[in-house]
């Protein structure tokens, strides 16, 4: 995010949680649908209730550094939405805002850090691995590929658009998979030829990330 | 939507309410938790019983709080599992020195909630416990799943470890009682018609005009397999096969025996497929005992049923004949 | 057809069989007459208590049978007065010194049905007194029309009735005191969907996807008019408006509140409904004693409700309050 | 029913009354529906399974009289069909029957006057008069035709065939009716515009007479 420093680190950080809330809330319906096909289709409502809490928050919240906000965030998600997704992602951003502590640069490796440590914190609280069919499938390769094209000293936003591309390649790829997690495992070789929903919502959100940067990100 | 509902998002909220004040004497409503509990509670002299899980199962949970049952239930929103904070919340709010027994219907969500909640309480010095409810034979058990569900079979949970708190059993007691009981009891449902959820205004999944969903879950996910609408006798047999091979069910068993309706069908039917399963459990040579008929956890406007059979004792029977009260009553 | 049903024809029979082995030690099944009686009955120191009615409004009659409720139940068909046979036999099974008390839902083939039936038992030497009940304001009453239906608010009229006559009082007391609990009793429904009587194999009536029928019956009969889906609460003041207006209710009367499902609609909508209705009251200076909220006189697999009011005295809320059986209950 | 006295005013009675039941056996569905329209959608079932018992008790009667068949079968419908039906139709064979008494001749004057009596038990027992919407609506209409081309000497064929159009013309025009009786009435108004289930069930059983009699009446 070294590109971002001039405009501020929490600032950036704000926008991409502005940007992830405002994608939950405008695909409250489609993301319900999805979870209808082989689950109980609350995830977009979840989501949904989730994200408007979270918009609420940042306009009222004077946190100080990015770990903060992050922590305060993941805190609301775990407060406000029930089903699978409250905790799961609540622990995400709570987990990513204790890697930023109390720093205020992140270095693209922070970023990075960051992640990887929601990645490890869903798989404790929920059991999942990749290729279970959950939406670590679309989060972890999205990460691989922002941290392979970072490292390799690209700018954000062609990294950020590699990644979505990533993260929709591997969204559309949990067709291919049974559950073997969630709602969806209980009907087993049925949930063969479905898409996971909250693989679809990840790959949503770094599209959106993806498109906007260059205009909004600055 | 063909629904008594007003803005979908408030339904629950409305709900809770309702029945508080159905109930305004011997319930109390905490909106912020969406938690309804015993006027009285916590009773320091027994352990408190907590139930979460998702609202639209009614009279699951929150319709099972009174006297010799819950103390108190926080459901989530439609379908979903009460977020942490409601459940280290209502915990608190329960508090009691026996301690406060979470029973918990095994779902990932419901789990993860509970799981938090129980740290976060215990960080803050309290006693919790957990009961896991998987009745549900329709799912496969191994160590590569999730699990079985908690389906409409925890009401004999509910009913046998609400008694025994009530006559001042310890919370490590409660977990045993539990657990035998949970041991004991097998259910599967089927579904005839899919169900809405207010949010969502229209149909979980589609089912053709003469398909059944055998198998089916209390949350509209679907079952083990799809087929064509048989006959109530035909259905009986085939829920109350799945669930007689699973314990199993053998000759000389005393067995309470639940048809729960799921929220869309009439009791009329129900009596049908109840007088069908008692006939055949008879001429099995399994004793039925005690008979619930009626809707016990439903999955909104959903139709179809579930059979419950659980192995009786002569410690169970009593504990499932103890007095009651609940905030649903007809009398 | 969605439904639990065998061969069409055996509905009612297999329903009542069913009803009979869920119920085994407290009732008893006449298969001839389609009578569900208690199986202490009859008790030669009270009068005996039957209702008729037809079948499809479960859990009225014949899961309101019990101590403290009714003796006997002898319905017709689906939707269909019983047979005279059927109230004659029954009758006859259920004499006793102190009377046989008739409840008649007031329609054309019931009333047809015990009249006869009183007549034919009256020449055999019985004693038989017959109380109509007709709470529902969505019929106009006058001498050119067949007067009001009988729909859920014979609920009150039973219990009320039952805990008399269980108290020993006489046939000429219980019919005073039923007319009284009548004629403080009004009763409004509206259905969201028909329904689907199994002989029939589909629904009663056509409603479009966004229509709903005000005044809707019991039996699937139109009702006062169709209007566009309403939400909730505006549903609920419509009904109670027409209640309130009707005896009229008014400022200071302590009433018992009723929110009954029609069949298809799941508890948690109503007691939205329930809420608002309640809130609506202790607006207008009713105060609610008592609370009624689930399935007490369905019509299938309707969706919808009905919304009763009993204005309330001491001695009405007592009989309310004494103690009851029934074929059907939770814990 | 002169003309059968050959093979006997028993069987004609007897033969009258099967056609009525294989009519309201075959048209069970048809009934339903109409009374499905204002009504509660049982007429066809209740009128089929009292006749399906009608046919039964024919088959095993040995009931000595026209008068005594008429009063058994009568109590068979009280007994065996609810709603109003039973104790209609119930109560006009048993009316039928009282009035032919023990008679084993009967005259078209007797035919008439039994008619009428089942008429009049039928305004007793139910409390409707001409015009409420009710099945009185065909039958009286076409008891009068019956009774008119009878006392004018014509044939009984003839004289069924114009009662059996007076009977349809009569059901069609319960169209233009309100029910003032029976379960329709609760609509009112809005009973306009719809068939009476009972007058088109007397409507087509007088059908299904005259066109059958020629053939099998004798
Ligand atoms: N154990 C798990 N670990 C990680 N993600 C999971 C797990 N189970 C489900 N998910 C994700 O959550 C989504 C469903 O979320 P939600 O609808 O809130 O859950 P539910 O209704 O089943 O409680 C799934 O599409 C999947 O991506
Ligand atoms: N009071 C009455 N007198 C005569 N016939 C009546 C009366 N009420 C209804 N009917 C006739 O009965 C028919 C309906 O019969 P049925 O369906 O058995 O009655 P319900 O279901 O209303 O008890 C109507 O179509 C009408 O012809
Ligand atoms: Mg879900
Ligand atoms: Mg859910
Ligand atoms: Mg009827
Ligand atoms: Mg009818």
């Amino acid at each position: 995010m070294q590109r971002q420093k001039e405009s501020g680190v929490m600032q950036a950080v704000e926008w991409v949680i502005r940007v992830m809330a405002e994608n939950a809330v405008e695909n409250e319906d489609y993301f319900s649908d999805l979870d209808a096909v082989v689950g109980d289709g609350d995830f977009g409502h979840s989501l949904a209730r989730g994200f408007e809490a979270v918009l609420e928050t940042l306009d009222e919240s004077n946190e100080q550094s990015p770990g903060a906000l992050l922590r305060k965030i993941g805190m609301v998600l775990m407060a406000k939405v029930g089903g699978t997704s409250g905790p799961i992602w609540g622990t995400a951003f709570m987990r990513a805002g204790s890697v930023a502590g109390e720093k205020n640069e992140l270095t693209d490796a922070d970023v990075i850090a960051m992640l990887h440590a929601g990645i490890d914190g869903i798989c404790e609280r929920g059991g999942a691995s990749i290729g279970d069919k959950t939406l670590l499938d679309a989060l972890i390769p999205a990460t691989t590929t922002l941290g392979a094209r970072l490292s390799r000293g690209e700018e954000w936003d062609r990294a950020l658009a590699a990644t979505a591309i990533a993260a929709r390649t591997a969204a559309d790829a949990t067709r291919d998979l049974i559950a073997r997690r969630g709602r969806a495992s209980y009907t087993g070789e049925r949930s063969l030829g479905t898409l996971d929903a909250g693989a679809v919502a990840v790959a949503s959100m770094f599209e959106r990330l993806a498109e906007r940067w260059p205009l909004e990100g600055k | 939507m063909k629904k008594l509902v007003n803005e979908p998002k408030a339904f629950v909220a409305e709900m809770l309410e309702g029945i508080a004040l159905a109930n305004e004497k011997t319930l109390k409503y905490v909106p912020e938790y969406n938690l309804i509990m015993r006027a009285d509670a916590p009773n320091t002299n027994k352990v408190s019983v907590l139930q979460g899980s998702g609202s639209g199962h009614e009279p699951a949970h929150v319709l099972l709080v009174g006297k010799g049952m819950l103390d108190g239930a926080c459901p989530g929103d439609v379908f979903a599992a009460p977020p942490v904070d409601y459940v280290l919340e209502s915990t608190k709010l329960l508090a009691s020195p026996k301690g406060v027994l979470h029973i918990v219907n095994n779902y990932t969500g419901d789990r993860m909630a509970f799981d938090m909640a129980r740290e976060l309480a215990e960080a803050e010095g309290l006693k919790v416990a957990t009961l896991m409810v998987d009745d549900d034979v329709a799912v496969k058990d191994s160590t590569h799943t999730v699990g079985r569900r908690g389906v409409a079979g925890n009401f004999f949970v509910i009913k046998a470890v609400g008694a025994a708190a009530e006559q001042g059993r310890k919370l490590e007691e409660l977990v045993e009682l539990g657990q035998r009981v949970n041991g004991v009891t097998r259910t599967m449902g089927i579904a005839l018609t899919s169900c809405t959820p207010p949010a969502k205004g229209s149909p979980l999944f589609e089912l053709g005009d003469g398909e059944m969903e055998v198998g089916v879950g209390i949350h509209g996910e679907p079952g083990r397999k799809r087929k064509a609408v048989e006959p109530a006798n035909a259905i009986a047999d085939e829920l109350l096969d799945a669930v007689v091979e699973d314990l199993p069910f053998k000759k000389g068993d005393k067995v309470a025996l639940m048809v729960n309706g799921l929220g869309g069908t009439p009791i009329a039917e129900l009596y049908v497929v109840y007088g069908h399963a008692h006939t055949r459990l008879t001429q099995a040579g399994i004793k039925v005992e005690r008979s619930y008929v009626g809707e016990y956890c439903t999955s909104l406007d959903m139709a179809g049923c579930s059979i419950t059979l659980v192995r009786l004792d002569d410690e169970l029977t009593s504990l499932l004949d103890a007095p009651g009260e609940m905030g649903m009553r007809i009398l």
